[in-house]
């Protein structure tokens, strides 16, 4: 039992990265209809961009993580702006690829540039401590992930039902074309949720490298699939759902690893996407839609 | 039995709402019938749920007095029920006569096989095809047209041709979704004729929803009024002309509009 | 219309200024790959084909061996070559991949080269091999160490042109399981990365040996690489109360494997491979959580012998400052043994080169000094390195 | 034979051209005049080739987005090496089993994931390609990770130059057929397809199924040529390239994606120095051709002497 519990908060901690990154796939998604197949890539600038901010400027990580943020915002506009924005009314195998294409751009201009060795985070950027509580462990890195993926659910979830800003991005999400008759600037909402979802995606790159202490260029193409299986998983388009999403999908993993068999870990994870699909396409949170005709 | 097709209690909802409920209808052999109503009031839907689009949440579809209804789309087409689409769905990036072609395809009377290995059968069988397709684009003045892509014809035809398309699958209802949408009065008068000659050249009943009212008057035998997802009236063009329910509903709606200033 | 052509035409122009910046970071970062080849006087030089994995889910090891590859031609070459030509390196990226590999040997015979070295792993060896034995010239694989790669294993045979540098998994596996068993301990747990070669080479040799000597095997668990959280697992291993945890994979994966272990309470030995040896392994795994922990190598970069100490300098100052892991010594030493049986056979014709390869004796590389046996395969030293404070101490040096 | 009345000059010099290519190949071979290394490239050639084919009549004709190609190349690989290699089976029935064992894969892949709608699909098959290959590093008899070793050597000019025609010829003569026309609908408009009376679901699953069945065999060929397969092989990566090549030439036109895998196939090998660069280069072309030319640089256009003669037709008006 005592084991079942500590595999749990396992779990958990390991969701939690991939609640973090479906956070974003999912705006993406919700608002464009388009897998971002770059988002785990955008998630490996960040973490980037986190760690020559704490080894060149030595910033501390909470700056280090800002300025990852704000560089992928910017990032993801520019590359919403370039790449899918000529496409947004083409056809949705063309943006696809696209989105393929963006994702390996990313990571072979990383190697390109870096070398395709990892690099290690520098440790003393956020001392592990682990706490003991009557047989179970825990570190402050995981509570750490865990709060920043559901206060990060939580504030993503209070803007979208309450700003201005997140209301446009809802009508933006059911209805283009209804929602520029009303006067939202879709362009500009757009804009505003790729800066949102990569953001997050960067702020999750940064907490990746502080947790596992390595990161490389094609570090993101794997926590990128998870993470929409995650989105899938909870109903893509839903902020809640996505955080729900992940956390299942990181326990499932860590009961298949501690109780089954740890070799068939990630056939499990792509197993319960196609199973997911075949049973409850919308996901564990989604309602179902008819297509307008 | 002489109705083609017979609607009972046809109900469906999205997400908690009603977009059609409780609809009766039925379409006599060879009538031809029209459905109107003011924008939203489910006409559309209640096309989707007939051609098997939607599935039904409640009632029942008779064809030809077999039950259609949850079946799926290819199947009702099999059936015999084609139709057109409000906002024109050809195949863009084919030839009018490919358009054609495809809609053909149940009379594909050679197998897969046939066609990889090239056999006798496969010529014959796509000469036959060719031949149905080339006459058809013919009776609907598309002949000359038949190597232009469908998304380079000009408005009027490619209306056109999404009924010869239609009539490809050799229905015996032809359902057509606002079909003058779009035309001007001139082509809305050869459109009517086309229409009437087509029912009585293929032996069709037809229903069609349609917004101008002089084409609906001209050329529909009877009526149905459809208001927020109910039937509201229905009866031949001269009563429901004179339906004050009728009258109405519509000029709520040009009320409305004039109001939102549209 | 022409308002979305303006628009595609802009982010045209993004993407080839773009591209333009690329191409001019390309200019200065690749400027190593041909940096050998400047000093040539004399008109003949020595071809060596360089077939390596630089890209692809390899390409860190193919690029580390490439360096350290290129460090050795390079000081060859100043030194004024071997037999006094100059060796000229014909570098290919097999793109990691086993039929790239093939076809790129057989481009490399037609640029008649007289010897080739790489690839890194035994897979794209394997391809290779064929092409090159047929047309006769020698392959000497500076990592490959899977067992079968010098010895056909249909017919038993040894391949005539077939060589390596380094010493073969089981060897590994073998040396950790007698050192698990000299150590006292019953029952281990193997924790293998099921998506490489090399490390099921390793565990199954671990395994054999730690059972033939009495142990028990209790846990037999698997990631892939690429992995970062092994906690699931481990928490499982840990169940199964081993004294002893057999880890053979590369750093990338073991470090924080390690630091996850001690996190969750693992106190145990945990021993590992070759694979293991980088300064990343202390920088993310940290020093508290390697005490305890042993691993097989060929060298160790923090080795005091001045051979060791005078490479890893040179290679500090060619490359930013990057330590050289096992892959770059590697590299340098499968160049550094065809320059010796270059000048020992006093030719480069590939059939001499092989049969001075084969009689290789006493060749002191960076990795160790090694003589070739009948097998093709090196005989050399083998070090169990410990882990002591983060400071990597030599427990026991094996010798042949 | 209708086949040989309708055209017979046409069809009489196709195979005079294809007969000189054959022949001048196969004589080039035999008095080796053709290297090695340029023997080997020949045959990634064929193997991308029929790859970029039968992907594409799943990604060009269908419009479905496959990303597991890989996954089904390695059904075949692994199913023929386990006819030549364990049950001493002739090499014809070996590849016939490596196409049937992938078209199977293709189906029990298909039959779910077809019903969804067209993003889900590439993730679905992603996610396929995956679980196979996860599975194989973990079966010992196929070799693990290390894979398979000492393969016979069997794709010979014939078998590549027989397969190749085979592919381009049963995808072509599927795509010119009502069959074909159909498929091509479903990509036009799914909705409008499926009111005209065509089984969407089964459509997709024979393209599919087609799709796999090619892949299989070049899984097979490829098998029985480099001498060794091990799971890495079949990566994401080697998708991924192929689909360079369907878009390159053109989604639905097996002309252009022939003459993309040709291009392709020389491109990558005078990238070879430049490793990095030439996945940038792979990537960039994805995105600026579906940026300026979403339907491929050859579109659905194939190139035929009809298309020349009308080209030249109107250059003189």
């Amino acid at each position: 039992m005592l084991n079942f519990i500590q595999q749990l908060i396992n779990g958990l901690s390991l969701g939690a990265i991939y609640a973090l990154i479906a956070l974003g796939y999912t705006m993406v998604y919700g608002i464009i209809k388009l897998i971002n197949f770059a988002h785990g890539d955008i998630m490996m600038v960040g973490a980037y961009v986190g760690f020559f901010s704490i080894t060149l400027l030595g910033t501390n990580v909470w700056v280090a993580m800002l300025f990852a943020m704000l560089t992928c915002a910017v990032l993801g506009i520019i590359i919403e702006k370039v790449a899918y924005k000529p496409l947004r009314n083409s056809t949705r195998i063309a943006a696809l690829i696209t989105a393929i294409g963006v994702s390996f751009f990313l990571e072979y201009i990383m190697v390109f540039l870096l070398g395709a060795t990892q690099r290690v985070y520098p440790a003393d950027a956020f001392p592990t401590q682990t706490y003991h509580f009557s047989g179970l462990l825990m570190t402050n890195k995981d509570i750490f992930v865990i709060a920043s993926a559901v206060f990060l659910m939580i504030i993503l979830q209070l803007f979208i039902k309450k700003t201005r800003t997140g209301k446009a991005m809802r009508a933006v999400s059911l209805d283009q074309d209804a929602a520029s008759l009303m006067g939202i600037n879709v362009n500009h909402i757009i804009s505003v949720t790729f800066a949102i979802g990569s953001a997050l995606a960067a702020a999750a790159g940064v907490m990746y490298g502080v947790f596992y202490g390595t990161i490389n260029p094609l570090m993101g193409m794997v926590p990128g699939i998870k993470a929409f299986v995650a989105a899938v998983l909870g109903g893509i388009g839903i902020i809640p759902g996505a955080m729900a999403g992940g956390f299942l999908l990181g326990i499932l993993e860590t009961m298949v690893s501690g109780y089954g068999n740890s070799l068939f870990r990630d056939a499990a994870a792509y197993g319960v996407l196609i199973l997911i699909l075949l049973i409850k396409p919308t996901g564990l949170f989604g309602e179902k839609s008819g297509e307008k005709i | 039995m002489n109705n083609i097709l017979e609607i009972n209690h046809l109900t469906k909802t999205f997400g908690g709402l009603n977009a059609v409920s409780d609809v009766n209808m039925y379409i006599e052999k060879g009538e031809l019938v029209g459905l109107i109503g003011p924008n939203g009031a489910g006409k559309t839907t209640v096309f989707n749920l007939i051609t098997g689009v939607y599935r039904p949440n409640e009632g029942s579809i008779l064809f030809d007095g077999k039950s259609i209804g949850g079946l799926s789309p290819h199947r009702i087409c099999r059936e015999g029920i084609a139709r057109t689409f409000q906002n024109i769905r050809l195949f863009k990036n084919l030839t009018a006569l490919d358009n054609v072609k495809i809609a053909f395809h149940k009379e594909v009377n050679y197998s897969l096989l046939s066609a990889v290995f090239r056999t006798n059968r496969f010529y014959q069988g796509e000469d036959q095809i060719e031949q149905k397709a080339l006459e058809l684009l013919e009776i609907f003045q598309l002949g000359d047209k038949r190597n232009e892509l469908a998304s380079n014809l000009p408005y009027g035809e490619q209306r056109r041709l999404e009924i010869a398309r239609a009539l490809a699958t050799d229905p015996k209802l032809l359902i057509l979704d606002e079909p003058a949408a779009g035309m001007n009065p001139q082509e809305t008068n050869a459109l009517t004729e086309l229409i009437h000659w087509v029912r009585g050249q293929f032996n069709l009943s037809v229903l069609l929803i349609e917004h101008d009212m002089s084409l609906v008057m001209g050329l529909c035998e009877r009526l149905y009024v459809l208001n927020y997802g109910q039937i509201l009236a229905s009866g031949l063009p001269e009563e429901i002309r004179n339906n004050p329910k009728v009258i109405e509903a519509y000029l709520g709606e040009e009320v409305t509009k004039v109001v939102s200033g549209s | 219309m022409k308002k979305s052509f303006k628009r595609k035409a802009i982010s045209l122009l993004t993407t080839a200024l773009l591209l333009g910046s690329l191409a001019g970071c390309g200019n200065g970062e690749t400027s190593t790959e041909d940096g050998g080849t400047n000093t040539a006087t004399s008109g003949e030089t020595i071809k060596i084909g360089l077939n390596m994995e630089l890209s692809g889910d390899t390409a860190s090891y193919g690029s580390n061996a490439r360096d350290g590859a290129m460090l050795a031609i390079n000081e060859l070459n100043a030194a004024g070559g071997v037999l006094g030509m100059q060796i000229e390196p014909i570098e290919r990226d097999n793109k990691s991949d086993a039929a790239e590999a093939a076809t790129l040997s057989a481009a490399l015979i037609g640029e008649e080269i007289a010897v080739q070295v790489g690839p890194l792993t035994s897979g794209c060896v394997n391809a290779s091999i064929p092409v090159l034995s047929e047309a006769g010239i020698p392959i000497v694989a500076p990592a490959a160490t899977a067992a079968n790669i010098t010895v056909d294993p249909d017919t038993n045979e040894v391949r005539p042109y077939v060589f390596r540098v380094c010493f073969i998994d089981p060897f590994q596996g073998t040396l950790m399981a007698q050192f698990a068993l000299d150590s006292g301990y019953t029952t281990a747990a193997i924790y293998k990365d099921t998506s490489s070669d090399y490390s099921q080479g390793l565990a199954e040799s671990f395994k054999t040996t730690f059972e033939a000597g009495g142990g028990t095997i209790v846990a037999e668990e698997g990631f892939t690489s690429g992995d970062r959280d092994f906690r699931a697992t481990l928490n499982k291993i840990k169940g199964t109360n081993p004294e002893f945890l057999y880890v053979p994979g590369y750093y990338q994966e073991v470090a924080p494997l390690i630091k996850q272990a001690r996190e969750a309470g693992i106190t145990i030995p945990m021993g590992g491979g070759d694979g293991w040896d980088s300064p990343d392994t202390l920088s993310v795994a940290g020093a508290d959580a390697l005490n305890n922990c042993f691993f097989t190598n060929h060298y160790s970069s923090e080795d005091a012998d001045e051979k060791v100490v005078a490479f890893v300098t040179a290679y500090k100052a060619a490359y930013n400052d990057k330590t050289p892991d096992a892959f770059a010594a590697l590299g340098y030493d499968a160049i550094m043994a065809v320059a010796s049986a270059i000048e020992s056979a006093g030719s480069a014709d590939p059939q001499a080169i092989t049969d001075a390869l084969a009689s290789l004796t006493d060749f002191e590389g960076v990795t160790g000094t090694m003589t070739m046996d009948e097998q093709h395969n090196p005989i050399k030293a083998g070090v169990i390195i410990e882990y002591v404070d983060g400071a990597q101490v030599m427990n026991t040096r094996i010798e042949p | 034979m209708e086949l040989l009345k309708r055209n017979p000059a046409a069809l009489f010099l196709k195979i005079l051209i294809l007969a000189g290519i054959f022949s001048a190949i196969q004589y080039m071979i035999s008095f080796k005049i053709l290297s090695t290394y340029y023997q080997m490239t020949l045959t990634t050639l064929c193997l991308n080739i029929i790859l970029a084919v039968s992907l594409n009549l799943i990604n060009g004709f269908t419009g479905q987005l496959s990303l597991g190609h890989a996954g089904f190349m390695s059904i075949g690989a692994y199913v023929s090496v386990v006819f030549t290699q364990n049950l001493d089976a002739p090499f014809l029935l070996a590849l016939f089993m490596a196409c049937l064992g992938a078209a199977l894969a293709g189906l029990v892949i298909g039959i779910p994931t077809l019903r969804l709608r067209g993003d889900y699909l590439a993730i679905a098959t992603l996610g396929f390609g995956e679980i196979i290959r996860i599975i194989l590093y973990n079966i010992e008899a196929v070799g693990g990770a290390a894979g398979i070793t000492g393969i016979p050597k069997l794709t010979t000019w014939p078998w590549l130059f027989g397969s190749v025609v085979l592919t381009i010829l049963v995808i072509n003569n599927l795509t010119n057929s009502s069959y074909g026309r159909a498929i091509v609908s479903i990509r036009e408009d799914e909705v409008a397809s499926e009111l005209m009376g065509i089984n969407i679901v089964n459509y997709k699953i024979l393209a599919f199924i087609v799709g796999a069945m090619f892949a299989g065999l070049a899984g097979g060929l490829y098998a029985h040529f480099f001498y060794i397969i091990k799971p890495n092989t079949f990566g994401f990566m080697k998708s991924f390239d192929v689909l360079v090549m369907v878009v390159l030439g053109g989604l639905g036109s097996t002309s252009g994606a022939v003459i993309a895998a040709i291009f392709v196939t020389i491109l990558s090998t005078v990238l070879q120095s430049f490793p990095e660069l030439r996945m940038v280069l792979y990537a960039m072309v994805l995105i600026i051709v579906m940026i300026f030319r979403p339907q491929g640089l050859m579109g659905n256009k194939e190139l035929s002497f009809k298309i020349l003669r009308r080209k030249r037709g109107e250059a003189k008006k």
